[in-house]
């Protein structure tokens, strides 16, 4: 009830805990039992502790992509993508209570689908190994993430309502459903798919729910010259969008570290460690990959494409993170780049307007990362990758572009050319990012 | 030689410019701006209190040459810059006495 | 003394920690005796880690603080803001630590105020539960917090230093006295008032500092017209704004988490982690609330009343983030979001000019976060919350308008019309914000 | 494999924890023996647990320094900033794994040199204490650090490549060599030295190496006129650099705090602690003194400089953030922070240029704060410390000095002076930092 | 046609533009500025050097009329636009030779 | 009276000033602009195509004097801002018809 109070309260838990304590008659067997709920105990808050640090590591993602897209959309636009990333965020909190986690976790186990029910949250109970609201904030924000990875391409032109309205069916149906079918226990996993930290799950539904958006959406007016040039249309300030890159770095010690899921025992935590090591490590090789690619194909270094190397190595890693050596982890993260380098201009080429670049990197390099788990995990094999690939991504995308299309032709998806032009924080939203220049 | 001052809506700048190139204008200056005019502005939202904003941000293109271009020139920039919506912003000519070029020092037509 | 040779000394350590492992006779009592202890080392530890984690967490808070003013004030005042943030945070250290902590919890039980004493931190000792150094840390953070917010509130026009020695009465004297009431287990907390985390005790209280400050120190000029128009004065980034609010968000889960001051155990633990699902569902309907409301009432969203209806979710979930259920969660992070909403036009008919709206996020989210409190903790009465919202209301508001107005009429606390005019930056600090521009 | 069944394993595992559970016949040993294990389970989670927690927060301090350096630097450079940060970070953290640990941690007690070789992990290891590659984590980005501080002070001028060269021989060999000296065990900490977390490990020989570099470097073109006046280069944005210092005084908790280097035991915990509020204590009176100071010296608050204030506290407590009562601690970093306000004018004086500070703040303030431990911790004498820094200086400051040269002699270490004047966003990267200006 | 330029202290502009409304006047373009003058500039404080800075942020109003209306449009502004403190600004008058309207390819004053 | 219309490179503001204030010039004005010419511009990479940017940063010096000025002043910009390399800017001479100090109501050179 009280700051101070409540610390006077552990010395008597304490005493509760060792109830046999002053008695005499103490027995091994009680011992034994007493021994064992205090490892169980230990474990318990342990794993919880992981949950929530991963948590808010992964919750802070959530700032990341609002910077990052902040600050690769023009200035006309900043206002409305802050917005964007803000909203985005509480829906899908709100959504993967009301329906996402029963739809996600409560599926039969090779099951298609879980329960379409509220989260209830259970008492607090030693067996469980964790606390199930830890472990429900943790996969919220994964949740969250994935709902992040859509705004960012879609920026510039997509109406605010309906983004919404789209962000609670992909967190709320979409991204539980898939994921139900492997970390809910679900028919792909039943098929030996592996995605340890989210690569598909997270990284590639979000890529393939943008991608549908993007090409149902359409490029931004001027992007695409009459005649097949390509016009770069550069952010607003390179700092932000640094600035968001390296909050997502930090976050992804949670997304993957995590991911582990416990931490309770020696090799528990010790996993979390090789996580943090292999997950940095392929950012690593993701940066200098595409330094020194956009340093050789273009004699000149290309930040964003940096940038973007960065969090292709990461994405790449996410699918596994434990096993490879470091020298694995490095080419992983690397190829996952490199893939991110190449897949920028071809996207270009099919016209399809990607404002941050989240299909190479959440998509492309998601894709790549799974896979390659076939070869850096000796327990997995090719083809449930494939296939787990392969399936997501027709579901996500077919579904998601059921759901652009409709909405396009019910409310409409994208803001008139006036508005286009003068920029939605001032056509949808009604303040500039800087709204004091002048007057 | 005559200064050509064109106000116009500032997503009109690479069609203005081509079609300036077109007619062999080698040098323009570019001014950022906020116009006040019969376009109305927008009002914007801020912590509740909605406000007008009527200074619309505009380019002011500058441009010096000679006084036989100048119908031409005008004739141009009417085409590119007309959205034939309100706002499209103005062409005002003004006499230019001398021009000088810094570099080499050339004055009046070869300066520019 | 150095890094490697530190890890050397795990071993015996341990060896040290079980002195009978080679001795053969021990007896079940020395091992209950070992167990016991082993049990509260590790409570000790974990509580300690709380204070730890839940204390790097809220200190990021000054940072959220930094930037959100920053983003909403003029870009003239944005140097002197980011100085009065890192300088605020400075003296609430020193002060909490000259007067602040002994003045809070130096109180007797039932007490009106406790002793005026230097902090000293007493040897670790396994009987006390966690460190008193953690503790310190955590509680002097909240200190800094309450300093926070009065400065958004005064932006643009209060002098520096007397603002600054406001800000050492407000951390030294002020804080401290309300939060001994009733953390210090003073006379309210004996009356049955219930602050979890703060709604009031933090919160209330900077609300009402800077409510008495707003007005003794008058609106910025041209804020307010002649024939009662107001005239909106936008700050100069929403980007920086949005970071801000995410990097508070984050800070929030020490905030209300750790503020369970304990997890040793499974029940402790597992309240922390119900913490963190309700306070950031609070803050999602904070934001969802805000985005609907200024939608209808509007036509048009208003991004600083988005982030705003977040931070006034999170400041009404405070006082009571563990109890409710997630949609109860809900409710009272939306009600104070709409009531943030429907403060901030209120202030301005009053003339009360408040720059970030610390005014009805702070203490009108947090005056209905406290009495709500009476209906979502059974344990809770309404009157003992209304006797504390009002004593401390009073008595915070009393002190800081007479320190107000005394600094007001012997140094004075307003800058000259000129200097407010030409922003802070020149006038009292040298140097702008972005000082680069033209020469 | 999957985020939910992964949590059904814990069961199972606590069982295998306690395998004698069902047996009838335990004895008292083979539950000592349980208890034994049990304690070091837990002591080596909370030590792995605290290295994590400290080197995600020392890893964010490459977006604090990012973000610093971006915002002093001038708006035509912050681009290349950006990409120099995000690259020094990922060389670093490729060269510690190629080269650096072992240099550094293969080292024979009171040795002169590591080994040459390529990090391997171990398996985990109960005995061991921690997980090696939690352990890796934290001493990798303790490395990254070291070139962070170069990168702000020769910012402007030095041509990308040739940084990140050095960046990859300071972090490859020269901080690992002096690191091996005494945290390696070699023979400075056999004379005595002590360095807790690296005022002069990391802080200075980040600094001596930006000596060497800014001496032979040059200044900015402008900077000095030719009769001696100097000439201020206003950076780009002060809100960037207060983010980014609160960002380093957040991630300073890390490098402090976790340089303990356990926290299994109440008394490691509770240092732990101390050594928190030590930190910050130090940061606070760094920027009291540095905003007094400025007042009093130049009538004028110096943001900049308040900024460095804070700083050059974190880094004088830093080799010592224990010992110290909280009035010393105040003491060791406000004078810290004056020395570092004095020391801003005299490199000028040598018309020594340091775009950021960092020779203030990295070199005088961890020179100092090294020496001070002396008078701060007992079991420390002062002429290993002054062995250690006039060692550590000469061996960085002539190994540097030897690579910047040869660098200069062969690819050149400066750009055109046709590409300083346009910015080196322009010249070499090809991205503006806000490049939408116009068009 | 007179061109109207008017040099104001940026505070000002609110004031100048209703009362260049109240003449009836539909259209201006602003522009920001940074003037030297008889107005000192303030001295500045960037790690723990001084420095001048001597250019102060000014507007720059660009308004084409009627050649009758210049002395109206004169007095107006320096009513408002003048605090008496020094650095309130100049008013130049420039002839225009021709003035168009984008939209419409209106000449003369009714482009105006 | 005559306006000076100097089109330079941003980094020679400094010496221009000081050569004018050397000529005993007390005011102008400047703006931020961005120059067309024939210096050509640069590319820049933005996500991975390159694109020309062809507007390069220049600063538009405006300073009104008496027209018995006009030599000496030319003579004195095109010595400092010029560097001999392309894109060194170019000098216009306007005619102004009337120049009114808004503080004082002072009008013609005495305004200046
Ligand atoms: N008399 C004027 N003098 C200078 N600039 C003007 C004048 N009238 C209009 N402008 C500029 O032209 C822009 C467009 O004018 P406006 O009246 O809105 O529409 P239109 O060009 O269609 O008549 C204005 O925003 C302003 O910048
Ligand atoms: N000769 C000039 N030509 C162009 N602009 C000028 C001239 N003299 C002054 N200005 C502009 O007018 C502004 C105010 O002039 P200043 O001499 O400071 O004060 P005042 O207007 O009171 O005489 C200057 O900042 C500058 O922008
Ligand atoms: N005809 C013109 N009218 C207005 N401004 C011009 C004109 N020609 C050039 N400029 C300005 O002068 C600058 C320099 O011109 P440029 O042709 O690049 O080199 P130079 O001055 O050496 O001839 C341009 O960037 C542009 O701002």
């Amino acid at each position: 009830m009280s700051h101070l109070r409540k610390s006077l309260k552990f010395l008597p838990l304490l005493m509760l805990a060792s109830p046999a304590v002053s008695a005499q008659a103490e027995t091994v067997a009680d011992l034994a039992a007493r021994l064992e709920a205090s490892d169980a105990q230990n474990a318990y808050i342990f794993n919880t502790l992981l949950f929530l640090i991963g948590g808010f590591l992964v919750m802070w993602m959530a700032a990341g992509f609002a910077m990052l897209e902040a600050g690769l959309v023009r200035t006309k636009n900043v206002s409305m993508q802050c917005l964007k990333n803000i909203s985005l965020y509480a829906v899908a909190g709100v959504m993967f209570w009301l329906v996402g986690y029963q739809l996600m976790y409560g599926i039969t186990e090779g099951g298609f689908i879980g329960k379409l029910a509220i989260m209830q949250f259970s008492e607090a109970n030693a067996a469980d190994g964790y606390s199930a609201a830890s472990d429900w904030f943790f996969q919220m924000v994964f949740c969250a993430t994935t709902a992040s990875i859509v705004s960012g391409a879609l920026a510039e032109r997509i109406k605010f309502w309906p983004f919404l309205l789209f962000t609670a069916l992909l967190t709320g149906l979409i991204y539980p459903i898939v994921g139900s079918w492997e970390w809910g226990t679900g028919w792909l996993d039943a098929k030996g798919f592996s995605d340890f930290a989210g690569s598909t799950l997270v990284h590639s539904t979000g890529g393939w729910a943008a991608l549908a958006g993007a090409i149902i959406l359409g490029a931004r007016a001027g992007k695409y010259g009459a005649n097949g040039q390509i016009n770069p249309i550069p952010g607003s300030s390179m700092p932000l969008a640094t600035l968001g890159v390296f909050i997502l770095w930090l976050g992804w010690f949670g997304f993957n570290g995590a991911s582990q899921l416990a931490m309770g025992t020696i090799s528990d935590v010790a996993d979390v460690s090789t996580i943090f090591v292999n997950t940095n490590m392929a950012a690593c090789a993701g940066v200098v990959v595409a330094v020194l690619y956009t340093q050789l194909r273009y004699k000149k270094i290309d930040l964003t494409m940096a940038l973007n190397g960065a969090l292709a190595g990461l994405v790449a890693i996410t699918a596994e993170p434990l096993t490879p050596s470091v020298p694995v982890a490095l080419l992983v993260g690397g190829l996952g780049s490199l893939l991110a380098m190449l897949a920028v201009p071809l996207l270009d080429k099919f016209k399809i307007d990607d404002v941050v670049g989240a299909i190479p990197v959440h998509l492309v390099a998601g894709i790549f990362g799974t896979l390659a788990v076939a070869f850096t995990n000796p327990d997995v094999k090719f083809m449930p990758q494939l296939i787990g690939v392969a399936s997501i991504g027709t579901f996500v995308f077919i579904v998601s572009a059921i759901i652009w299309f409709a909405l396009k032709k019910t409310i409409g998806i994208r803001v008139s050319a006036e508005q286009e032009h003068v920029g939605l924080d001032q056509g949808e939203l009604g303040v500039a990012a800087y709204p004091e220049f002048v007057s | 030689m005559k200064k050509i001052e064109a106000i116009i809506k500032p997503f009109k700048l690479d069609e203005v410019k081509e079609a300036l190139q077109a007619l062999g204008i080698t040098g323009m200056t570019v001014l950022e701006a906020k116009g006040f005019g019969r376009q109305k502005g927008h009002t914007e939202m801020y912590r509740g209190a909605e406000y007008v904003v009527d200074f619309l941000p505009k380019l002011k293109i500058e441009l010096v040459i000679p006084s036989d271009q100048v119908e031409a020139i005008i004739e141009a920039i009417k085409t590119v810059a007309g959205t034939g919506k309100i706002g499209d912003g103005k062409i005002f000519v003004v006499d230019v006495e001398q021009a000088v070029r810094i570099r080499t020092g050339e004055t009046g037509a070869s300066a520019l």
